[in-house]
């Protein structure tokens, strides 16, 4: 009966190593994060299962894994390593998204731009710690906080480096009620926390409609390679604010987001098989991320108080940390944070400006670097 | 074997891609910014503009969007009872309701609902 | 600084040209009618935001365009190169269309054959004006009205000429209900105008369940080529039609046809990029087009006051117009027209069965075109 | 150099493809036209024929499709009313609902309303 | 008028083939059964339909076919092919699968794996019957009456069977009800029939989180062959279970699976041509297939007799049969033989543990065939 | 010429890879049906230590999942007498509802709201 043997010898359990093992639990990990805190759900649940997956040891011979030609998850992750599924759920995200209070306080903009110094900072200590200048530019995105944008610029600049970077850019992002709070409180006074901010004005729907439009030419032809993203993120927009296309805004926001987020979630999840996962080079790059994370959200802040020199109507300089992307996560960490201070101080509506203005930042900031880096 | 240090910054252009990628962000929000900040004013201009020349107000969105509001007004109350009386109801769940236009495909609709209503009248 | 010259010269304002800025302009237009004049709004705003995209000047060395190997919008745009997303269309337009006007008067279907003759006289008009005969089919199918036949005959027979021929069909789409009254009101005598028609008849369970299978194999056999588009619309008819499917259909009828317009209409509209457009070749295709829709409607109307002739019940003339396809939009200019004269005349109905069958017609010319002239 | 003329138009064979063209697209229609013009008359045919060698009328249409309407009438009305009422309420905005056939899968529907039925007693 | 005639030659009826009618025929009573008889209408019109539209003549030199390169059918019947569609239903079926009742009587999984028999000893005949080891594997995954593996597992060991396959599996899970209840009556007692079985115990949440991760590890460290597809119905379940991905579970197991049930089904239909299916070999499959559907009926329902035995609560063998999978049909088939038997015996809830048992022990046989028998 | 016959199937190593195969099948499903018997013990032992070490129980099921059920049952009960009547009304068909959840996206849709409040109260 060589056969059972020849089977045995091909089951999970004979070729399992401990880094096989290590990565299932920490796919579970994601999992019961997900479940039991409530991060991120939608994204750490499909992830996590894909890690478990991606982590049971393959047979020699059989086209199963995501780097097997031919193979199912290959056909699914292809979606993933060409970069297409990242552009196809920012139309999603723009079906969904209201830029209402940001076109009502234009100024608030300016933090999400300030926030991107964490993408550059952290591509200088990703060059510095001896990584090529695109992986460096790949790794610096984390700092953008926003998972798709990561994915997008990783594809097309370090392939090789995406599992960690989409990992890394995730788990943070998941994080943020947990990284974020510490930099506020260190970087904020107490009177500043305190600032309430005016009542945002009504915002008519021509200029709803007029902004996609506009904001896509302003930043294309600014940095045309970010096209791709934030293209499909204003025209999302543009099917929802037209009002005549309400059935397609509302199939981008659902069927279509929920499908993509499934498959790019889970073939990313199992892109991370132990051997091309756990090696020092991902440490360093989860290392970098927190580190980017941090800048990020002090660069949001430090900006919002250096605006509140020259500015009549202070802003609260809390917002500023909202500047990273990480929608809407980081705009509910703004909220939850001054409202421990006066509950009656009601941050959200104002955070939610920074927050969507970060993802366009990111999406331009990712634009530059491909342009910059690509071969 | 890598080596850790500041020569591979400068190899790598580190602070010049930063200054630049910097530069193209603010650029870019700031011309986003300056664009929004200035769009009402664009508008009413244009407002303006077409006011003059002609007898009504541009067609767009104050029109389309916000004349039959008075009408729609008592609706939307109702409308906003019913959701949130719903939502305590199924506990926060959310109903995604694919809103066809009215004019498009109201054919096809009616063409379905016609053929119900002659359907049952045989039974009638 | 030679980096930051260097990526100034790659911003789109360095390489814009005149005919991107017009084609931006043509963009625009399209989105603002679609929202202002309510004209084909599902299709003008993806085509309208694509056409804005597409011609966003590109950064030498990055594959971003349509036309760029392994671009994202390349990997979108293969579904409307390779012909895949228009019988995907279809299938969800079978699964909405309710044929049974058609099946209680078959007579009015022969409007529906006579309209298509505004495909063949332009297929000699065009050819009359130098194009090859491939490229004459393509452009002959403008005038079968039907976006998705247009363009799945133009990828097979032409496909450099795809992106005019699907902007001109999906234009004059648009504009039906400015281009067919001055015909409709030229060729008809207030008398025929005034003609009202009988109800039609109750059609039975039975008879709407058989139609899809029969008039498929009916089609599909007198024409092979028409098989694809014919057949799909005709199973998504029978998902529709069979009640023990519905979940199938209503997924056909709603997550599968948006999904694949908004993607379809976005890809079509990128591909127009200036200089693929703007050429002599495009103009002479717009004015085909115009001619073509003019002829077709003609067509319907002479035909049907042809049929007259024979008649005992007379056929109000006006809904031969219908024939033309451009479902729903021309049932609704009839109707519209018909009531101009007498507002008691309903003829949204009765004009809807040379408007399906219109659709069925133009399916067939395109399979004989492709039957014919395919090398 | 590309030459306008009617010689283009020969050496495409455009009329032989015109002719041919609108026989077939002719044919095809008028085939649809008679096949659909005969068929309630085939239909009528063929019930006479099952009718009279065995006891029922033909299973498909007239019975799965038309037998329970007297029960569903009341219901159509009563939905018909409350579907209107819906549309009024939220103007003209149509609903997708996927409504899952009663047979196929009422098992799984059935298995989750036992099993919240029983979790809520846990707690009665 | 030599093109008349040209074309003429390349109309339907001229190649038509005694075999492509003969198909034709099946493909309308597919279509008929589905919606007269209403068994599994889901699958049996897509696959009627598409055996209708797979049997039209071919014009020469027109790539339309399933297997002409380049055409639309060809490129959705590569979502078969290559064995892309049936995970994706997997994960839909996952996401709509409830498994409290197998979690609550973990006995009764046994009947799940007893009735996998069915799929070896197929196998067995197969290779006696003069078919290659790869072929005997694929068609006896028949057995496992389970629509979605018999696919992926003939994409991958037996291509060009895969259209009889398929087929034979739709075909006789819609069978069931007319296969499984002689088998039943044949094989139990009077008594056995009329055993009660108690009230499943209620299932925690934590219970049915937990179960879809464990689940997979087991299954897919002791057969990584039933890795992809074992995977995505946890994964699926995973989304349901979990509540905190509502939103994805239910695109899951609805526009998701609907799309790809379309698709397949039609596809898998239009790949049944005359000429590829109407041979001795399918002829063989689909005897083989009917053996196979009893096989493993019966040896449910004897390892049910089995367990009998040892068992101081009987279980009622008919629950045996639902062991095949063929979900739900089976676990009705089991409720509508108990209740004639007695009226108030609600076998139901029972048959489902293990019906979906069987659905996991088929994904682990089609994984051990696949790494058994992969060349 | 293919042979039909038993030393096809000596060949084919059919009855190895069927004693291998069931084997499998029944270790898999065996394995499974031993996790989900010894499961509900497993948690139970796992709240004892969790409980015993710390002062509350664990954070998982019994209270993400049944804490609040004493107020989601009235609003259950409410819920399932609705959903039945509409069942009653359309006839078994059964509405698909995207439930979103409340945190996730909660932003978003409060920020819809608000707008459309503001919105109105220009009319109001
Ligand atoms: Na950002
Ligand atoms: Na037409
Ligand atoms: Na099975």
């Amino acid at each position: 009966m060589d056969m059972f043997a020849q089977f045995l010898a091909g089951t999970g359990f004979a070729s399992m190593t401990w880094g096989n093992a290590m990565m299932i639990v920490i796919g579970v990990v994601f999992i019961t994060l997900a479940i039991v805190k409530d991060y991120e759900p939608l994204l750490l649940v499909p992830i996590g299962f894909g890690v478990v997956v991606g982590n049971i040891p393959l047979v020699a011979g059989m086209a199963i894994g995501v780097y097997d030609e031919g193979s199912v998850l290959s056909y699914i992750y292809y979606g993933v390593s060409q970069g297409i599924f990242p552009p196809l759920i920012f139309l999603g995200i723009g079906a969904m998204t209201d830029f209402s209070t940001m076109l009502s306080n234009p100024k608030l903009i300016l933090l999400g731009a300030a926030a991107q110094v964490g993408i550059f900072l952290t591509l200088i200590g990703a060059l510095f710690l001896g990584f090529t200048p695109e992986e460096a530019g790949a790794i610096g995105i984390i700092g953008g906080a926003d998972g798709p944008t990561a994915i997008f610029l990783a594809s097309k600049l370090a392939p090789h480096l995406l599992g960690p970077i989409a990992i890394a850019a995730y788990s943070y992002m998941a994080l943020v009620p947990v990284i974020q709070p510490p930099i506020m409180m260190l970087l904020t006074t107490r009177e500043e926390r305190l600032i309430h901010m005016k009542a945002p004005r009504q915002v008519s729907r021509r200029e709803r409609v007029i902004f996609p439009i506009a904001g896509f030419l302003i930043c294309a032809l600014i940095a045309p390679g970010s096209m791709v993203l934030i293209g499909m993120l204003f025209f999302g927009n543009l099917l929802k604010e037209s009002l005549v296309t309400d059935r397609l805004a509302n199939t981008a926001r659902n069927a279509m987001i929920d499908i993509v987020t499934i498959l790019l979630g889970f073939s990313v999840g199992a892109s991370t098989s132990a051997d091309h996962f756990l090696t020092s080079q991902s440490m360093l790059i989860f290392g970098l991320g927190a580190l980017s994370f941090c800048i990020a959200t002090a660069g949001g802040i430090l900006f919002a108080k250096f605006m509140n020199l020259f500015l009549k109507e202070k802003i609260n300089p809390l917002i500023g940390a909202a500047g990273v992307s990480a929608v809407p996560d980081s705009a509910r960490v703004v909220h939850t944070v001054g409202q421990r201070e006066d509950p009656t101080n009601y941050l959200l509506m104002h955070a939610m400006a920074p927050n969507v203005a970060g993802v366009i930042g990111s999406a331009i900031a990712a634009g530059v670097l491909w342009t910059v880096l690509v071969k | 074997m890598i080596h850790v240090g500041l020569q591979n910054v400068m190899n790598g252009r580190g602070l010049a891609i930063t200054i630049i990628g910097m530069t193209i962000v603010f650029s870019g929000l700031v011309a986003i910014s300056l664009f929004i900040g200035q769009l009402p004013n664009l508008l009413k201009l244009y407002d303006r503009l077409t006011t003059h020349k002609n007898r009504q107000p541009a067609p767009l969105a104050s029109e389309a969007g916000e004349e039959p509001a008075q009408e729609n007004e008592i609706m939307t109350a109702i409308g906003l009872v019913v959701h949130l009386e719903l939502e305590r109801l199924t506990g926060e769940s959310q109903k995604i309701t694919i809103s066809r236009r009215p004019g498009q495909g109201a054919i096809w609709a009616s063409a379905g609902k016609m053929r119900s209503l002659s359907q049952r009248s045989t039974h009638a």
